[in-house]
């Protein structure tokens, strides 16, 4: 097992540097410099400041230059703010914006779980088609259609909950609550369709005749066995999650990271966008790794083999 | 027991006469495949509201806009921020098609609308009719989903075919090139792809073509890899097929149910997708709208001018609906496992 | 204020209100704004958010009052010598740093002359070029390039300071109002060395305010400062800003309470039209279209002018913006400048120099087509990507195709970065552009389209334009450099070289319990120093 | 038994296939194999599950590339045809009949096209009408009729849809037929239909077949020699009645004692040799000889020497030291 | 003998989109106790059905008991709760199936799997039941219980899981034990010795076993007595010597003619031509009458009734009736050929 991980290691920082060189390149293909005519800079102030973030460099240089900064975990400054690391930026969103994105994960799992169970327990019921209506609608409805509805009547309206910010845990709500009907709805349908695959197996008909009761047949059979798939959409979910956050952040005033992150690219702002891409990047394969090794201690067929055939 | 006697006379014990070929009698009527999947698929009520639905707003998409004088950019700043009124129903007061705003003020009358000028959905803030849009709307965002997924599945699908037909080195290294793909957000993707082309449908149709196969040409290898040693595709070998026989004949269309099923989930895909893009204003530019534009423009707004938003929001939730039941439909009708 | 910007429709609304007393009650202010604070390096600052937050916690020799003028801050008084070049201000002793320190004359000198130093690579160190040898000092080559020494400024003794100028600029005093003129404290900076300005503790102020904590990307706070010189008229004791993009959201604070203040856009104002919280105000800030004179076509004047011609900036400005802008037939705003003597608006003075009008538009389009020998047109209108931005462009689109027959308009939305990127490649045919002014003179504006200026990414050269400019620049005698200038703006519109939109309002929301409000026109948009709050509890 | 004057069909020499299996080794699925098939027999290959009959029979045919031998048919080098049409031409001599009658027909294709598709790849219909009556013709030979050409194998029971796969593999006119279990999968009932198909068309065909099973008394039945597989070897291979008469090796002796005879009264009285444990993996197969972790009379050369594959009687070949006299010898 | 399991025509449907398939249709038999019946017949006879319906593990809502009764110790399953079922399976009645492979559940330890059914039935506590967890595998003959009730199926391989299968349907001491084709899926020598296993078993507790199988050589093996299923009907049912050496259903003879026989003179086999019938529109009359060589006019309209032949033979064809031709079977459908 420790032979496989750091196998896999090894292969996410290979993946990595790929990435790294890719957006490099891409953001070289970018459209715009960071230090253009918005300012009141004279010729010889735009040279120094392109000299000293090293943009006058030839391109190889400047990557090779990058390449040997990340590698020392040095993601560079970013231009808009005054002597602001990519890296305190990047730790300054990645909070909220993890928080959230965590928060929405668990409970759209566990709501879609649940639903989804529901829905393949009363098969062909009332209840399996308003689960499903449910998870429909979740997937049909904008989420920042969503969030400005849930904000207005909840936040201004009602006034249950607070309209924006991030402070206490009741601010978490609302943005946590729009994030997950997405993954409420995606996790419902997924569980649904999986539970009634493996209500249909031998091995919940061997659990049946052995006169385990029905609740225990599905607590224990079905639903661990249906969770082994569902784990493997989780990881591609929790990082659409983090990353596609920026509009619930923009919404409630989430100092997240997506929001960052899309004002880095519309001022150019050249090792925020590669830092954060990277940062991303990094979560994914991240993730990816643990949901292989989560995916190995739910499984135990996967365990033994060390690795998904 | 008496009641069956009494009909058994003795001529009935004589050797039946079978017609020798009876007994290979195949009661079942003829049908391919896709006949009997669509069968099946017609026996899916939902299915086939769905796949109603999609299609009367592609017809109504494509009529629609002919309905009304106006054309999708014919501005009038000074009918700007109708609301909806249709002749007829706009006495229906519940309704809400009077020209009433929300204020319980009738704009058209304030600002002097000429007595036969109807805006079935309203004007939007240019004075555009918001009808018209809406349709035109519809037609930009079924485009992109079905632009995008069909290069989607071209692109998936040779990937993924070539991937695992191959197989061996081949699958290896384009499998580590899905790997490092996967590991890029695409969200970073495509925005970057955005702004290095130009905002617009070309842009996005690309955006979404290039992370958007990864999903397909995983499913279509993993189909490919399980069907290529499937005994069929080897007794075509053996029989001496070409690859190309191969893949015409054999692989592709048993993959096709798996491929169709796919893209009826990535076409609501791709138009949300369009319309968060729209959100963040990476969208279609104007003057050309989609649905996801209109609601993202007309969201803004929700609070004053709620029919801005309203019916493009309920075009797109009514084609999401549809293509999930669709897909969904078509999912059970073409899954091998429901048959037999 | 910052140079060309965006069309930001967040801003804080209103009009000054006279101070009466200290009214009891908690005296909190909530606000919100749509960035977080790129800078708090009075040296490095160049936009609106950095300078207001630093006009409410530093303070320069003087600064902006209700009416826009100079009123004192760390100098108590000044002098001006008879040719107007040299100022000798006297500071106010009780002046003093938050560490408690006094604010003496060669903090000045230090800020001022790290502004100018080619290390500190700062973009406004322009603004300083009525200092004595400050462009020199600035321009690679010059033998003064980068001898900071060299500048015309001079701490005579703590409480003295002597300024030079290169040639009289009778809006210097309100000039010192502005954040690059701020005074930066030699031995603390020095100190805090790569960390100064970074956070709220790694600096120290000399301002109404301190800014008591920063969450960067999240929001910040002001607390009264205690060392203040003037503490006695500052009211608020707590201000919070907090960051809020999304303008609806910021309407739903509001409603809900939680912020005093929000900026609308022309979608909420229809929403709170009847509403008594709502607020106009004018602004400086002009928009127009750069018309790329590079471009062939476009090189024809009567083009150009039935460009100008052909669309209804009242309709624009009414119903599509819908803020309070005015309609623009001119460069240089309204309410923002005024003769030396007679104290007229330099708009009054020179009128309107365009109007609206189809059929001679089409006329003109007529004539121009017949002199370039073209039937038709195609046009590539460059725009920014905001919303507001869009759909502007989208009714000028429609205004022109349906005006002038035989145009068709593009349009390109581009981020803010990669719009100015392609003005200034020259990539466009005509562009959606503003103007902020710098100071409270015309010649912010005017300056902009000489020959080869920073600011004329259009080709457009006019000799006799430019022979104005320079020698209203040199003109020592106030009345004539007036003049000069009016004439100046006549020929750039003679030339239509640009066909400006509208000039700027801006419009919010704001509790009537929020008393005392001063907003300026250009440098910080608002100060909180004479802001109160009166009648929230009841 | 003499067997003089019959030809030599297909020689396998020394034939091995291995597949690479995950990081660590090879699967030896086939480790060195060699057999002969002569004109016009039938040679029957059984063995457990796993133990490389199918693959031997699918590497014989080229669907899999030897890893090591030849296989040679009528003389010629199976595995080294280069050209296009060379190919073909085997191609048509060489056909395989599928143990599924389910996966071997693709399900998206008519019963006349599954037929037609060795007429349509070698061009042996020139006019549709000519491919139409070609397939009515094939579906009359195996006993359909030719209203079944348009439907879908979907529509078939088991035992028609292994006719249509005979049908197939006739319609290029093959001389050799390796059937992969072609009735394992179909009903007792049907079983003999299929088999009494396979068994009427090589009376009058003068077909060849390599019959696969598992089941040891059709392969009996089918068969005139059968080789027996064990773990990737052939343990022994006689004439199928000498096979069943008297097996050498323990592991035939074995394997004919548990099949289950439908005679009850036989069943109670018979002496049954019950291996104990399971067949091992063919990654990390047992030193020496292979059947040794569960042979009742494994010697300690068995582990040591691999058994060589000799003639212990005439025409009756085995791979086992009980009958290698040296062996034999050393042990004691 | 006492009378463990009776079934009364029993009918079983299931719903599918194609209409309603009579997968069994009035099947009648009863087991002793200690007895073990083999239910024989082609694939899709309905054997599987019949089994799973003793068990009412019919799928949920699809499949349904028509028609009849299930008595086991006096007791109508067919008309027993769920709850009262959960009491039953696994204690009194359990089963097998066919495939080891897709049997247990690949996520829970073998010996947790083995323990369910004792902790539910038994009361037992854990570490008993873990005890007698490992009793069992070492019963069944696996190495090494004590380490191996910790693995996991996959660790396992095909006859050591069948074997694992019969453990668990054995831990409870079940009264009725039902195995619905429990070698198919393993090779021959697996196989004998998974029969040898059930046989010894069946000898040490006196379970009485439903065999299902349709492998008459397996059914010689074990069984004592046969059912013999055709079309979801009982065609024949009598002792294993009556239905092998004395058969008289022409479907049973079928049967036995297509077995080739190791120690006959091969000869063409005797096949049964034709398909088996389609459960949706079943034959009005003898299910098998389409394919019978034999058929009368009598057999296509009317259905058979079981005939007693002896007192434990019965057999459900017009053949037997007195007004039809005499005929003897064929000569390959004798058993041991010559004899
Ligand atoms: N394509 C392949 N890749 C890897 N391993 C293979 C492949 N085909 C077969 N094997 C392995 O080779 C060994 C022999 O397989 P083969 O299919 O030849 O056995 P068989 O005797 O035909 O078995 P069965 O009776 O189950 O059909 C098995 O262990 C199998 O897992
Ligand atoms: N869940 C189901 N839905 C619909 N039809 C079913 C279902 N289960 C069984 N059947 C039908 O019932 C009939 C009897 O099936 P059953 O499984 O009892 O056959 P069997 O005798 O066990 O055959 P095999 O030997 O193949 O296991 C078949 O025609 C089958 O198609
Ligand atoms: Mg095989
Ligand atoms: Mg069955």
């Amino acid at each position: 097992m420790l032979r496989y991980i750091t196998q896999r290691v090894l292969y996410m920082i290979l993946t990595l540097l790929i990435i790294a060189t890719i957006t490099f390149f891409l953001m070289k293909l970018l459209p715009g410099s960071p230090f253009n005519n918005q300012d009141k800079l004279t010729e010889t102030q735009r040279y120094a400041l392109n000299e000293k973030y090293g943009l006058n460099d030839p391109v190889p240089v400047q990557y090779i230059n990058y390449i040997t900064k990340l590698a020392q975990g040095d993601l560079g400054y970013t231009f808009q703010f005054d002597g602001r690391t990519v890296n305190s930026l990047i730790v300054n969103g990645m909070g909220p914006s993890a928080t959230v994105g965590f928060e929405a994960l668990l409970f759209g799992t566990i709501v879609g779980l649940l639903l989804g169970i529901m829905a393949a327990l009363k098969h062909n019921t009332f209840l399996d088609y308003g689960a499903m209506v449910i998870a429909v609608f979740g997937i049909a409805i904008p989420s920042f259609v969503f969030a400005g509805l849930l904000q207005y009547y909840v936040g201004v309206k009602l006034q249950w909950l607070p309209v924006a910010f991030w402070n206490g845990p009741e601010y978490h709500i609302l943005p946590a609550f729009s994030l997950s009907v997405g993954v409420i709805a995606t996790v419902a349908r997924f569980m649904r369709t999986e539970m009634l695959e493996i209500l249909g197996t031998d091995y919940i008909l061997m659990a049946r005749s052995k006169g385990v009761s029905k609740s225990a047949v599905i607590f224990k059979h079905c639903v661990r066995n249906s969770l082994i798939p569902i784990v493997t959409i989780l990881g591609p979910m929790a990082i659409g999650l983090i990353t596609g956050s920026l509009v619930i952040e923009n919404i409630f005033a989430i100092p997240g990271i997506g929001e960052q992150f899309v004002k880095a690219i519309q001022v150019n702002d050249y090792p925020v966008i590669m830092g954060t891409t990277l940062f991303f990047s990094f979560l994914i394969v991240a993730i990816i790794l643990i949901v292989d090794i989560l995916y190995g201690i739910i499984d135990p067929r996967i365990r033994v083999a060390g690795g998904k055939s | 027991m008496s009641m069956s006697e009494r009909k058994l006379t003795p001529d009935l014990f004589r050797p039946a006469n079978l017609d020798s070929n009876r007994a290979e009698e195949i009661s079942k009527p003829s049908l391919s495949f896709w006949q009997d999947a669509f069968r099946r698929l017609k026996q899916n009520k939902g299915a086939m509201l769905g796949l109603f639905a999609i299609a009367f707003i592609i017809v109504f998409s494509l009529i629609a806009p002919t309905f009304t004088k106006y054309d999708i950019d014919d501005q009038e700043l000074m009918r700007a921020n109708l609301p909806p009124k249709i002749p007829g129903l706009e006495k229906v007061e519940f309704l809400g098609v009077n020209g009433v705003d929300i204020r319980d003020v009738n704009q058209y009358e304030m600002k002097n609308v000429p007595k036969d000028d109807y805006f079935w959905f309203g004007t939007d803030s240019l004075g555009r009719d918001q009808w018209t849009r809406v349709w035109k709307g519809t037609q930009i965002s079924l485009y992109i989903a079905f632009l995008a997924s069909a290069i989607e599945l071209i692109i998936g699908v040779a990937y993924g075919g070539i991937s695992a037909f191959y197989g061996g080195r081949t699958d290896d290294i384009m499998q580590r090139i899905v790997e490092v793909l996967v590991g890029i957000p695409n969200l970073v993707v495509i925005i970057l792809f955005i702004i290095i082309l130009d905002p617009g449908i070309l842009s996005i149709t690309l955006a979404l073509v290039i992370t958007g196969w990864i999903g397909m040409s995983r499913i279509v290898r993993a189909q490919i890899i399980s069907l290529k040693n499937r005994e069929f595709v080897l007794a075509s070998k053996t029989l001496g097929s070409t690859n190309g026989r191969l893949i015409s004949k054999h692989l592709l269309p048993n993959t096709l149910g798996a491929i169709i099923v796919t893209s009826t989930f990535t076409i609501p895909g791709a138009i949300f997708f369009e319309s968060f893009l729209s959100f963040i204003g990476l969208g279609i530019q104007p003057p050309i709208a989609s649905l996801g534009s209109l609601i993202a423009d007309g969201f803004r707004s929700i609070r004053i001018y709620p029919h801005l938003a309203i019916y493009p929001a309920s075009v797109l939730c009514i084609l999401m609906i549809s293509f999930n039941l669709l897909g969904d439909g078509l999912r059970d009708a073409l899954d091998p496992k429901m048959r037999r | 204020s910052g140079g060309d910007k965006d069309k930001a429709s967040d801003s804080k609304g209103g009009e000054g209100d006279n101070a009466t007393e200290k009214p009891n009650e908690p005296q909190v202010l909530n606000l919100v704004d749509g960035s977080e604070i790129p800078s708090m390096d009075s040296s490095q600052a160049t936009d609106q958010v950095s300078f207001e937050v630093m006009n409410n916690v530093f303070e320069g020799l003087y600064r902006l009052d209700k009416d826009n003028q100079p009123t004192e801050g760390v100098a108590e008084s000044h002098k001006v010598n008879e040719d107007g070049t040299v100022y000798t201000f006297k500071l106010n002793p009780n002046a003093k740093w938050s560490d408690g320190s006094q604010v003496v004359a060669k903090d000045f000198v230090f800020a001022w002359q790290k502004a100018l130093h080619p290390d500190t690579l700062s973009e406004y160190a322009y603004i300083m070029g009525p200092v004595k040898n400050a462009n020199a000092i600035q321009t690679d080559g010059d033998p003064l390039y980068g001898k900071v020494e060299e500048l015309g400024v001079k701490a005579v003794d703590d409480t003295t300071l002597e300024v030079t100028l290169e040639a009289p600029a009778p809006y210097f005093l309100g000039l010192t109002g502005f954040a690059t003129f701020y005074p930066q404290k030699e031995e603390y900076v020095k100190k805090q060395a790569d960390k100064y300005s970074l956070e709220a503790n790694t600096m120290i102020y000399n301002g109404p305010f301190v800014l008591s904590e920063w969450k960067h990307n999240e929001g910040w706070q002001f607390k009264k400062n205690d060392q203040y010189w003037d503490k006695d008229t500052v009211k608020l004791d707590e201000v919070n800003v907090k960051i809020v993009k999304d303008i609806a959201t910021g309407v739903n604070l509001y409603e809900t309470g939680q912020v005093d203040s929000v900026g609308l856009n022309s979608e909420f104002v229809d929403q709170f039209k009847d509403n008594e919280d709502l607020v106009t105000r004018g602004d400086a800030a002009v928009y127009f279209l750069r018309i790329n004179q590079k471009k062939e076509e476009l090189k024809n004047v009567n083009i150009r002018k039935a460009i100008d011609m052909a669309y209804d900036k009242q309709s624009l400005v009414d119903v599509l913006l819908n803020n309070g802008s005015t309609p623009a037939y001119f460069l240089v705003p309204g309410e923002f400048t005024f003769s030396p003597e007679g104290n007229e608006d330099f708009r009054k003075t020179n009128g309107d120099l365009g109007k609206f009008d189809a059929e001679e538009a089409k006329k003109l389009w007529a004539k121009g087509l017949e002199e370039i020998g073209k039937k038709e047109l195609t046009l590539e209108l460059l725009n920014y990507d905001s919303d507001g931005a869009k759909k502007t462009g989208e009714y000028i689109k429609n205004q022109l195709e349906k005006n002038l027959p035989g145009l068709k308009v593009s349009i390109k939305a581009q981020p803010f970065k990669q719009k100015l990127e392609l003005e200034s490649k020259g990539e466009y045919d005509f562009s959606y552009a503003g103007w902020g002014p710098d100071y409270q003179d015309p010649m912010t504006f005017l300056d902009m389209f000489i020959t080869d200026g920073a600011h004329n990414q259009m080709g457009y050269s006019n000799p006799k334009y430019d022979e104005l400019i320079n020698s209203a620049k040199k003109e020592t005698d106030t009345k004539k450099r007036w003049e000069t200038m009016l004439e100046a703006e006549k020929v750039l519109f003679e030339d239509q070289a640009i066909s400006p939109l509208y000039q700027q309002g801006i419009v919010g929301l704001r509790k009537p319990y929020v008393k005392g409000l001063v907003n300026h026109l250009f440098g910080a948009d608002t100060s909180y120093k004479w802001i109160y709050i009166e009648g929230k509890q009841q | 038994m003499a067997v003089v004057e019959r030809e030599k069909l297909l020689e396998v020499k020394n034939l091995k296939k291995y597949f690479p299996a995950g990081k660590k080794g090879v699967l030896k699925a086939v480790d060195d194999v060699s057999f002969d098939i002569y004109k016009g027999e039938t040679l029957g290959l059984v063995g457990e599950s796993g133990c490389g009959k199918s693959t031997t029979g699918r590497t014989i045919i080229r669907l899999y590339d030897a890893t090591e031998g030849e296989v040679l048919y009528e003389g010629d080098d199976v595995h080294d045809k280069k050209s296009r049409s060379e190919l073909k031409k085997f191609n048509r001599k060489m056909q395989m009949i599928f143990q599924d009658p389910y996966a071997s027909l693709n399900p998206r294709m008519t019963v006349k096209d599954i037929i037609a598709e060795g007429i349509d790849i070698h061009g042996l219909a020139k006019t549709k009408k000519d491919r139409e009556n070609r397939v009515y013709e094939l579906l009359e030979t195996v006993g359909l009729n030719k209203e079944h050409a348009n439907r879908y194998p979907h529509e078939f029971s088991g035992g028609q849809r292994q006719r249509i796969g005979i049908a197939r593999a006739l319609a290029v006119d093959p001389d050799f037929i390796i059937a992969d279990e072609p009735i394992s999968a179909l009903d007792v009932s049907i079983q003999a239909q299929v088999v009494n198909l396979m068994m009427e068309l090589q009376k009058e065909r003068g077909l060849t077949y390599l019959f696969i099973a598992h089941d040891l008394s059709m392969v009996k039945h089918i068969s005139d020699r059968v080789g027996v597989m064990y773990l990737g070897n052939i343990v022994e291979l006689t004439t199928s009645d000498e096979l069943y008469e008297e097996p050498l090796h323990p592991y035939t002796q074995a394997l004919l004692s548990a099949i289950p005879v439908p005679d009850p009264e036989l069943e109670r009285s018979r002496e049954r040799i019950i291996l104990e444990g399971d067949v091992p993996s063919p990654i990390n197969p047992p030193s020496g000889c292979r059947f040794r972790t569960r042979c009742p009379h494994a010697m300690d050369v068995c582990a040591a020497v691999k058994p060589k594959w000799q003639e212990a009687r005439e025409g009756h070949w085995v791979a086992c030291h009980l009958y290698d006299e040296e062996a034999v010898k050393q042990q004691n | 003998m006492e009378k463990l399991l009776e079934l009364d025509n029993i009918h079983v449907s299931f719903q599918t989109y194609g209409g309603e398939v009579k997968a069994v249709r009035g099947v009648s038999f009863t087991l002793e106790k200690g007895e073990s019946l083999a239910i024989v017949g082609e694939s899709g006879s309905g054997k599987s059905v019949t089994s799973k319906s003793i068990m009412r593990l019919l799928p949920n809502k699809i499949g349904s008991i028509k028609q009849g009764s299930i008595k086991f110790q006096g007791k109508d399953l067919a008309k027993a709760s769920e709850r009262e079922m959960e009491k039953i399976r696994g204690a009194e009645i359990s089963m097998i199936f066919q495939d080891p492979m897709t049997s247990l559940n690949p996520t829970m330890t073998i010996g947790k799997q083995i323990m369910e059914g004792l902790r539910k039935h038994q009361n037992m506590s854990k570490s008993e039941a873990k005890e007698r967890a490992v009793n069992l595998l070492k019963l069944v003959g696996i190495p090494n219980p004590e380490l191996r009730v910790d693995e996991y199926p996959h660790q396992f391989s095909g006859g050591m899981r069948q074997r694992v299968v019969i453990a668990i349907a054995l831990s409870c001491n079940p009264k009725v034990l039902i195995a619905d084709e429990p070698t198919t899926a393993l090779d021959v020598t697996i196989q004998a010795q998974i029969l040898d296993l059930m046989r010894d078993l069946q000898d040490k507790t006196g379970t009485a076993i439903i065999l299902i199988t349709h492998d008459l050589g397996v059914v010689a093996n074990l069984a004592q007595r046969v059912a013999v299923m055709y079309g979801g009907m009982i065609v024949e049912t009598g002792t294993v010597d009556e239905i092998f050496y004395k058969p008289k259903h022409p479907y049973t003879w079928g049967l036995l003619a297509s077995m080739p026989k190791l120690n006959a003179e091969s000869k063409e086999l005797l096949a049964i031509p034709g398909t088996p019938p389609d459960l949706m529109n079943p034959p009005k009359g003898c299910p098998f009458a389409a394919r019978c060589p034999y058929a009368m006019e009598v057999c296509l309209e009317n259905m058979p009734e079981a005939t007693d032949v002896s007192s434990s033979h019965k057999a459900a064809c017009w053949l037997l009736d007195e007004r039809a031709p005499k005929v003897e079977p064929p000569e390959e459908a004798l058993v041991g050929g010559a004899r």
